[in-house]
């Protein structure tokens, strides 16, 4: 067996490897892998019973399908040696040949290159569960296999290249400068994007919107939440790979915006529907994780509460209005929350971000005066890029799929439910 | 004999059960159940899809009975089961053929108790 | 916008941020902001089916409602500093402004302030929440929202200023000598008197105590307890602010007492009851989580175990005679585990702290001889202190709550159920 | 009160303690400490209804009594002074005294030596659990309490001396030099093979196989297996010891391993019953951590994905064929996928350990050339020492407990169910 | 007074319920209930162990009506109900002899609606 | 025509769907109910608090069958559910009037099976 040795030796003299960082970005990671369960809690609560464990399945399946992808090759095209002027990495580190103990320049510098490897690789997986929302109790788990394989390869990888990776063109590692500290842009515009292809491309359910039953377990939904907010720590405060200041401020940030988002969301049913829903401040508060997630690391906790109030008012609005309008059939709003939360976190970076809570911030947001306006504008290009990439890919490779296996079962199967025609199980015994 | 099913509201289900023990009545089935009635539902309301007819919770009983307890029983439900707010629910009786204890075989009137 | 950059600016010269303090606290404070989902599971899969959703949402919506008052002003009221002679905070940190990368004598040396605010913002979001047992099935949520913004700022802050605050007249900096690790006397008495004082002017729940059915949902509290037991390490070790023995010392004190709490609980059910309950188990656990909260950094195991035998003895006691000789009807035991269980962790801690577990006991316990009775005597001033204090304020605060907006749903509304009264929402189907 | 200070006074002079280690060893501790809860999730959600709470009960029950046991003698037994040439750990430390502040060599150099306790009794705690689900449905629990406490003193704690205890016979630290980095050979395979022994001892639950209803309650499985999986890092790569590139190459193998055999079982599914089943791929999983816990620490990621393959295919197989082949009742499979997955791991340890990945081996697995054979021959010796030592000490103590109060419910308490039997208690409501 | 039980597809009950009300018979009682009957259910597999008869959810609902509702009721049931494939189930009618309304206590054939 | 309907003990249905299942009685309709009895139940405890009557769960089976068939459904249900002890259940039958099958709209003795 010729493979290489990931956290192999130590480290090279004179390379110092920091305990208390590493220590930071392992435990980090593993609270992103928590995610992933997570948002199947949340997602899965929210079906009906019948397909609770469809949801469940295609989230674990993400887990084993990126993981492989990202250590044979995944990896390695995402943020290996810059290949074609910063479009894509080379494949230099496939099957992680040389991701070593010793730190790896631009990415760390006190923590093994190893550490960051597995660090990433959590990301690289929930992206495409996020995805699972929009095609929720519809899609067959065959295509919901290939797809991930594929939009991962294809949609992600390079994204991430462009953004974080050595010589990306849109992130600040030799490219326009974008700023997205922990995946607003790589990670949830291109989910939310990819899931409005999907509903675009696949449909809707039988039934929907009258006769689609209300979610058949909030609590576990309500569990699900608590994870995604419990793991989001380490997705944002982790991504300042380092036990510093920074990973603090990105923590407060962190959770400040998801206070902030579902009380907003609360409030707006309160008013609108006369009651606060529990359902509405999760979803909200989610909403605020998504949006903070790209400035995490540049805003001040006052900037945190402002785009937690968007990300409350933006995905209600959808939600409410736009949805129906519409008509439009996106099973758990990935595109609503995930989608528009994302993109409205990436421009409200380039209102907020400021050097005063990031000294790395050379550009402050427009609400910090000058310059502002550039970075802004340089948001918006690189939200672009990313909305058009993340779409249109999406389109093109739901219809692949669509051509290759079928992406949705048929009527009867959507009937009697995915659990059982997909899976041959149910989720809860009636009898026993 | 006579088979009484009563639907009545969940929270009135001690209550009406003590009535009937007082009644010397003891057997009983007691089932989950939804209801839609007079009773006018809250409207559901999830990330602002309003439900349309939501259906509320109800507890039906089920209680076998030999012809002189029907009345007891009746009585009994109505007593306990009152809250005289609409959603209060019904009482229904049919006739009933045949009983048969399982355990035993035996049936009848008796096999009913 | 004019404000405060958290976490900004690498520490000035000279002050040495520890990345693996830094690393400790953070999971910490992550750890302890899982509790409060924890702790919405542990009282939800209590109730009734109905008011599942109510309890999730009530702790959901501590989190948010909390979260921002600490950041706007709670902060600066329990730590800032010290005005009227260790009575308050000021307001020279409102808005967070100067809580920075630097650390802050005397709460923090190695770690940034701003981690010492996150962290403690999380003890301040639950302590309301444990309030939320004694009142579960029947307040209405616009009541459970103002008071407890109402009673974070009048009630928790101050009283964490006294024991905790730099200049408090109750703690360690500079006051009576108080020994309270990681908040005993803050967080669980506090909740727990209050919890007594909610009973007492909501009064019962409609057909208690004979007609109120079981828990609806078992396993679901099984998870709370859980994840209570998994975050506690983050409150009590964690409490010691540096990855270092004494953390090591609170988190096995903190785990041994809860085994120990949770068997006694156990054993005293198969007593008495002649089986031991999973219920009983988990609530002893609670309780013995409770009771070593303010020793966790002052005691040898074996202190940890005699704390744990009493922190499952007294709140039994509680539950199984004092409750139905007086007849109260506390939902979730708030006041019978948080505040006796808490009450007895306080003087427990004046019995077996000791010298030997943590250099900085300069007055050993009582039964480490001389000086003990001193201790304990402190010890117990300020229990009485914060007892009067947090069951005479809760009285006022109910009493102002109810005048305001009323405190309890109506008759029918508690019949159908809180969930649906108040949040147009059920948690589960039934149909599907 | 005579007693030891546990994570007591300051380190003495000269030796350092380093936060980040720390921190992590207290971490994994924690993450180690949720795996339990966890198993009772996974555990629970595929038991009946009527005896979902009998499993979360024993469970809870093992973190109590062997955390007492640990602490009183347990990790003395374990980890003291060696006794008889290897045999057994010796009495210097019965209620930790001498457990304090300093590292201890050979066990840590870097964190208190009262950090290595704690993190190692979680270890202590989860083993005798893994067993439950073998008896699962059927046994008593008087029985499940004598059994753990006489099955964690006699079997676990010599076990444990001889593979990790200074001097122990089988171990790194004197002994053979067989490679076992994180509890194949005493967590896993002990625990499987006194599984084994339970499943014949005790015999089948009525109605097995054809009338047992399926799992009642998947989605809570799922979230077993989720957290076992989260726990598993600090299981894994805490065993480093430090936070290293070690226990990153540990962590990264960790996570393949399980995803790879997450994957193959789902696919073995796909194949031979036509779709692929959430089931079998948590299950996978989990076969997966259990087979790379040996190696964790001493394969790269290719060889974590080879010991992934064979996680997923063996125990597959077990369950598939020789299960039914047999015929014996293994209510969870506890034997099939604990003792053959951890068999396997142990064996594939001999395969694919490597310097590269871990300079402290320094005899390569076999696909890496020379001295492979030996290595292999070395585990397979091991192997076979904890196969019949706790298979056979399993019979005795079973029939011993057997002798003592009965292992088995009678007919009519296993058919109404072990919640209300033993526990006085249901799990769920149906009316209310 | 006649009581009439059916069995239907649970994904039909919205439909249903929408022709009920549509023929004015608002007072409905629903149950969820598994079912066994011609149709062929899916064989279930757990950790490759094959669940033998494996019954299929169902939704039972149980309407209690004048007898000149009857017929009004099955019409709104078969139409709403029907899928044409096999499993959409049947409609069974009872006799009845007495209905009471908890609330009022009022009984016979007003006591129904 | 009759309506079936047996009260049973949960663990014994795979057994009496087995002999149904002899009889070539395959449809049948299962509902999971709780039923206070003769049994003594288990009182439950929760931190000290006994609950009063707990009721047991039990499962209903409901059988539409023709005359015919009544017998050889009862005596099915009798020897697949019989344990001896306390706590068998009962087994009721009720005229029927009317039986139609949804999917196909045809009526009466051939629309039961
Ligand atoms: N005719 C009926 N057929 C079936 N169920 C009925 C009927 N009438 C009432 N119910 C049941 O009784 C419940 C209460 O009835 P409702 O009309 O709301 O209150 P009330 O009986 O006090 O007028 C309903 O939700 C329904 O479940
Ligand atoms: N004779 C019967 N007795 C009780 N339940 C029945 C009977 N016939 C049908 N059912 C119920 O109706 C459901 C659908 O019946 P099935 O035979 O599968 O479809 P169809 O009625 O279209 O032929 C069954 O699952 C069962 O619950
Ligand atoms: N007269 C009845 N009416 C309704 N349900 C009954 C009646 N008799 C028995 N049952 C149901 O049958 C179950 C078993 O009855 P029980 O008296 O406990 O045992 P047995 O039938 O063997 O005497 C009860 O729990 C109840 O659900």
């Amino acid at each position: 067996m010729a493979d290489a040795p990931a956290g192999a030796a130590p480290a090279p003299a004179g390379v110092a490897i920091n305990s208390g960082d590493t220590a930071w970005i392992l435990i980090s990671a593993a609270l992103v892998m928590l995610m992933t369960p997570g948002l199947a809690f949340f997602y899965g609560g929210l079906v009906r019973r019948k397909n609770v464990l469809s949801v469940l399945m295609q989230c674990m399946t993400a887990i084993c399908i990126v993981s492989i992808q990202w250590v044979l090759f995944g990896y390695s095209l995402a943020f290996g040696p810059d290949k074609w002027g910063g479009l894509i990495g080379g494949l230099d580190w496939v099957g992680l040949s040389g991701v070593g103990a010793a730190p790896m320049a631009p990415y760390v510098d006190t923590v093994p290159h190893s550490a960051f490897m597995i660090y990433q690789m959590m990301f690289a997986v929930i992206t495409p569960a996020l995805i699972i929302g929009a095609c929720a109790e519809r899609m067959k788990f065959s295509a919901f296999c290939i797809f991930t394989l594929l939009w991962s390869t294809l949609v992600y990888d390079p994204l991430a290249h462009w953004v974080w990776g050595a010589g990306g063109f849109l992130g600040l590692n030799g490219g326009w400068g974008a700023l997205d500290f922990a995946g607003g842009t790589v990670v949830h515009i291109s989910a939310g994007m990819t899931a409005l292809a999907a509903v675009i491309v696949m449909g809707k359910r039988q039934g929907h919107p009258t006769s689609i039953s209300p979610p058949h377990n909030l609590p576990l939904g309500v569990l699900g939440a608590g994870l995604l907010w419990f793991g989001w720590f380490g997705f944002n405060a982790g991504s300042a790979l380092h036990a510093d200041s920074l990973a603090v401020g990105a923590f407060i940030a962190t959770h400040v915006a998801a206070a902030v988002a579902g009380l907003t969301w609360a409030l707006l049913d309160w008013m609108f529907h006369k009651k606060p829903t529990t359902l509405g401040m999760i979803t909200g508060a989610v909403g605020g994780l998504v949006a903070v997630t790209p400035g995490a690391g540049f805003v001040t906790p006052m900037g945190a509460i402002f785009i937690g109030l968007g990300a409350g008012l933006f995905p209600w609005l959808a939600v409410t209005f736009l949805k129906n309008r519409l008509g439009y059939d996106d099973t758990l709003d990935a595109f609503g929350v995930h989608g528009l939360g994302g993109i409205w976190g990436a421009l409200a970076t380039g209102l907020v971000a400021c050097a005063a809570a990031n000294p790395a911030v050379n550009r402050n947001g427009l609400f910090y005066g000058p310059g502002g306006a550039e970075q802004l504008m340089t948001q918006f290009k690189a939200v672009c890029v990313a909305v058009v990439w993340s779409f249109v890919m999406g389109l093109i490779l739901f219809k692949v799929v669509d051509l290759m296996v079928g992406l949705r079962v048929n009527q009867h199967e959507e009937r009697v439910g995915l659990d059982l025609t997909q899976h041959k199980e149910v989720g809860y015994t009636v009898i026993d | 004999m006579k088979y009484v099913i009563a639907i009545i509201q969940p929270d009135r289900l001690d209550e009406v059960l003590r009535r009937l023990e007082e009644k010397e009545i003891h057997l009983v089935t007691v089932t989950s159940v939804v209801g839609r009635g007079r009773q006018k539902g809250i409207a559901e309301v999830y990330r602002s899809h309003k439900e349309a007819g939501s259906l509320l919770r109800k507890t039906k009983l089920e209680i076998a009975v030999n012809d002189t307890f029907v009345q007891p029983t009746i009585d009994a439900i109505t007593e306990g089961g009152r809250t005289g707010a609409i959603g209060d629910g019904k009482i229904f009786v049919v006739d009933m053929d045949r009983c048969v204890r399982i355990r035993t075989g035996d049936e009848g009137p008796e096999a009913i108790g």
